[in-house]
């Protein structure tokens, strides 16, 4: 079964990023760990990475997911045009966002309605596990169903 | 090429007359009267006095606010509510990125407003006089904190303006703070930070250099962390340096960390020239912290313990609002009580804790691996080995934002806590060394009923804001 | 002539009686009734199961206050907000000086205006069912905690009330906290609290008791304090009592807290029955405190991190508030956190610290010193003993208000800060004992360059709410 | 010199006792010592003592001074009346009281009053060290100079 997994994801690549002027590399180092062990090719840009970066890497790679991150609380104005950019270097890739996106986190659900509507497939807060996101891109790039979907199906 | 080499007087005329030009604050600065400003200095404020000659460690917080009379305020808070010993000013972000155009809007704007836009004290636009004032307003030595690559035009003012302790190095400025300054940049450029120091050593005025121990403040291993300090003295020396106070960030481990200040204070004194004294500092935890103040007392504790056991020349404490970021002046005066109760309390008793030669022997052989390979790397040369040993990745830092190092070598706890080496990459050490690690990790994994994997990994790093040391598995967790 | 002897049925019966006429609340109780209203209570609940099977050691604030809604409260919030383990119940001064009427009236008033002029919760005037109320609403086990000579009616109601686990004992309940109270007096009432703890466990219901190991809170030499634990365990297990839990209370030096905590386990294992379940209780730092928040979190700081290595059972926090009295439940439970933040970051680490097997040591040598004595004061017998060994000042308890102690006994810490006796008076010590603390406490004379005098007791006992461990003299302090 | 004081203070009785229900040991356990290291001759009632109890032990021992303690925060109450027992027991003595002597300290010089109203010679805060206690009773006592009068004296 985890191999059936390596199989089907083996050619599946995510380019992983800090954006902005944010330095914080914990998070990033982190998920590349986990997405590689989930048999993901990972590009990890590191901390610090501009919008062209994020879209010249999704080209030269032909990224299936753009993962960005983001904690020191200045995302929203870090990803204006974010997804213009993506476009106008015809990137077709899922784009998730995570981490602490708004100096004051009071009201998540505002904060993920803002991050939607600048175009991204998903956000994360910053309690969000690795698994959590693995198993969301799994979904969203329709690999192989896991374990706990297939209990779900056969419940 | 750039090699580790004293830069000669006219080149460093030439550099110092043209940093100046940078910002117009240079232009105050006269080296001849700054000596003479220095030496009218009462011997409270001669900072490396009053470090080396403690007979216990000195308290120092963290604090820097952007107006001259709010940073006298804060400091003289901090001294005797505080009781601190030692007193920072901790530099802003901008002036850190050399936009002092920006620091001064920032610095108008707090003027005019009363609102802090700034994060810390543009010392360069305060100039040297600003400087000053703050020196003859407090009545403590005050270090000049930062995170500074390019800190020349920093240097210039601040040595000028009567601040006789200056943080921070080539790498560990560098590495755990930015991105793309190349370390051959920021080499150079240190080498006329420490030239400067040393020619107002050489004058008499003992400018007291302190190399950013904590890097990336996540799970460094002792030996890397060393290794960093050792290199960063070095080239301090060679400038002319003669106090040098080497860092080293709390990992928790009460073992390891009291071995690592033993060894980094040993191998300091062995790497380092005779005519150097080297003095250690200890940052309490810079790791996440507990979102509670209650815990994060605990925390800052613990550290307190560990200075009284290991008795550095110097702490650099903690609040207990550290969470939340910036602390108010109440909770960063409490963390220092905190910490003075918890030192004064124990620094008397005899505590000798089992293992900490055997710890401190394993730090100080992968430290030597260490520097042997940026010998060699560098065919000598400490400069070009630090330069070749971290591009080939044999010096590397966990967790390194910058492109300078590869970041490719992974720390994760051992059963006892003490952060090993889950993951080398090409970071070069002796096999016995590596099975060592290996061993002590499978005997977690073992008691985790789990396999070494970067999950270690990532469980750690969150662990001490969760309330444990050891991240492990969320099953066995009891609340 | 009173003994060590269990106390038979019928007389058992007839004290019961007899005490439950004291206060009306008296008659609700019905023993057979009371049995099956423990079996209903969940395993969680059980407080000895819940002590003798943790597998680290659990935490447990003080708290009382005296409306059962406002009780039930503030366990609520201490186990939810402060993660409390185990619950007390605090008493009030009135009904530990058996002033039923008064607590009556103080309660009265407490329901109409919402004032407490009590200083805890008067479970005897609350009856059988309102404490009941309190065991069903809260979720985790709870012990009454108090501080009285005559406990007889205030444990037959709070054990038919459902509360398993009962602080105190005749010495440690008389010794510290009264004057007048004669010894002979409390022991044969508290033989009756222990006979009726020893009737419920006879039918399956173990009432956990605790005897007070911090005594006078200042300054208590360890071998003093666990020589009184021994006499109260042994003297409850005469009377059928089957869990029992020795307390201990921090002095402050590491070493001799380890040592004594070690030998209290190790001793209470030894001199009590085999079919008596010891635990101990190790209680955070008795005497005065800093009147400083941040240094009070040093100080508690320093009692987890012993009891991280120590691994007692149970500890007793405190809260940094301490120095002002009773503490807001905010403070309480802060306490609670910094405690467990430092247990649990140093419980998984091996802390083995030179010494403490020599000091256990000496510390097992003075504790049987005493118990021989008492023995031979009593021909065997450990009630007449103590009461003879008491009155001839052999057994003694520095600090002691009480008239049944000499109180004349005086120590003073080493320099180490270790607690030492400088006045022996009459107390039973072999002399190369007492030749080993002259030479400690003439070592720390020597370090002061001043004789062994009362003002070391005097200093000593100020030295941790002024900073300090040790009173040194007040020209060598530093601020 | 330290012969002589001795001498002259060796007939000077103190009666020590904490008034009222307060059972605060260590300080009086601590003057005790210290009186008796000074060469007074100190009879210690203890915690708990009753105003009565602190009027027959200086009548019994002839008493020139009595000092009472009180760290509850009761002594007023407690104090009321005191020094007509005193009297009326035929009792000629120095009195001093120390310790917390009322709830809220904020004014030491109003509850210094408090007390001298009430007849006690000298008032002491909680802060007050043994040694001061010593000096003002061998003053009042008219004992031997002390180092620092004869110093006053002399220059």
């Amino acid at each position: 079964m985890v191999f059936l997994m390596v199989l089907h994801t083996m050619s599946q690549t995510v380019v992983l990023g800090v954006i902005g002027s944010d330095a914080h590399v914990v998070g990033i180092t982190i998920l590349e760990q986990a997405f590689s062990a989930a048999g993901f090719d990972v590009v990890n840009l590191g901390v610090q990475t501009s919008q062209q970066e994020f879209a010249e890497a999704a080209v030269d790679h032909d990224a299936d997911a753009v993962l960005v991150s983001s904690l020191y609380g200045h995302a929203e104005q870090d990803c204006q045009g974010f997804h213009q950019v993506l476009e106008a270097a015809g990137v077709d890739a899922v784009t998730y966002i995570g981490g602490n996106l708004a100096v004051g986190q009071d009201d998540f659900e505002q904060t993920r309605k803002t991050f939607r509507e600048l175009g991204f497939d998903r956000v994360f807060d910053s309690e969000t596990d690795s698994e959590e996101a693995i198993e969301a891109l799994r979904q969203d790039l329709q690999i192989t169903p896991t374990e706990s979907e297939r209990a779900t199906i056969s419940s | 090429m750039i090699r580790d080499e004293r830069i000669p007087s006219d080149e460093l005329r030439r550099i110092d007359e043209e940093i100046r030009s940078n910002w117009h604050t240079g232009e105050a600065v006269d080296f001849e009267e700054a000596i003479e400003y220095h030496e009218s200095l009462p011997d409270h404020k001669r900072f490396a006095d009053v470090l080396e000659s403690a007979d216990k460690p000195l308290l120092q917080p963290r604090a820097g606010v952007p107006r001259l009379d709010d940073q006298i305020e804060l400091l003289r808070y901090l001294h005797e509510e505080g009781q601190a010993d030692l007193l920072p000013t901790t530099i802003d972000s901008y002036t850190r990125d050399n936009e002092y155009e920006k620091a001064q809007q920032g610095l108008d704007k707090a003027r005019e407003t009363g609102d802090d836009t700034l994060n810390g004290f543009p010392a360069v636009n305060h100039g040297v006089d600003g400087c000053r004032k703050l020196i003859d307003a407090v009545d403590a030595p005050i270090e000049v904190r930062h995170g500074t690559p390019d800190a020349r035009l920093l240097a210039a003012i601040t040595f000028a303006g009567g601040f006789q302790s200056f943080e921070g190095g080539p790498i560990s400025y560098n590495i755990p703070y930015t991105k793309r300054h190349g370390l051959e940049e920021t080499i150079e450029k240190w080498q006329f930070v420490d030239r400067l120091a040393g020619a107002y050593t050489e004058r008499g005025v003992r400018i007291n250099r302190e190399p950013f121990g904590p890097l990336t403040g996540t799970l460094v291993p002792p030996s890397i962390a060393i290794a960093v300090m050792l290199v960063e003295g070095k080239l301090a020396a060679t400038q002319g340096v003669r106090s040098i106070t080497l860092g080293y960030g709390q990992v928790g481990n009460v073992v390891q960390d009291v071995a690592a200040l033993h060894a980094l204070k040993k191998l300091g004194n062995e790497y380092l020239p005779d005519e150097v004294v080297v003095t250690t500092v200890f940052h309490e935890w810079m790791g996440g912290f507990p979102p509670d103040e209650a815990r994060a007392n605990g925390v800052i504790s613990f550290g307190g313990m560990t200075a009284a056991i290991a008795k550095p020349d110097k702490v650099i404490t903690k609040s207990p609002q550290e969470f939340q970021g910036v602390p108010t002046m109440e909770a960063n005066s409490a963390g220092l009580r905190t910490t003075r109760q918890v030192i004064d309390m124990a620094i008397e008793q005899k505590i000798d804790i089992d293992g900490i030669e055997e710890e401190q022997d394993l730090i100080e052989r992968e430290t030597r691996c260490l520097m042997d390979t940026i010998f060699e790397h560098g065919d000598g040369d400490v400069v070009q080995g630090t330069l070749k040993a971290f591009d080939s990745g044999a010096l590397d830092v966990p967790f390194a934002p910058s492109d300078s190092a590869k970041g490719a070598v992974l720390p994760a706890r051992d059963d006892d806590g003490r952060v090993r080496i889950f993951e080398w990459a090409d970071l070069e050490m002796d096999d016995d060394i590596k099975e060592i690690h290996k061993a002590r990790l499978s005997q977690r994994a073992d008691t985790e009923g789990r396999e070494q994997s970067f999950r270690m990994v990532a469980d750690d790093v969150d662990a001490i804001s969760d309330g444990k040391l050891i991240g492990r598995p969320q099953g066995d967790v009891k609340l």
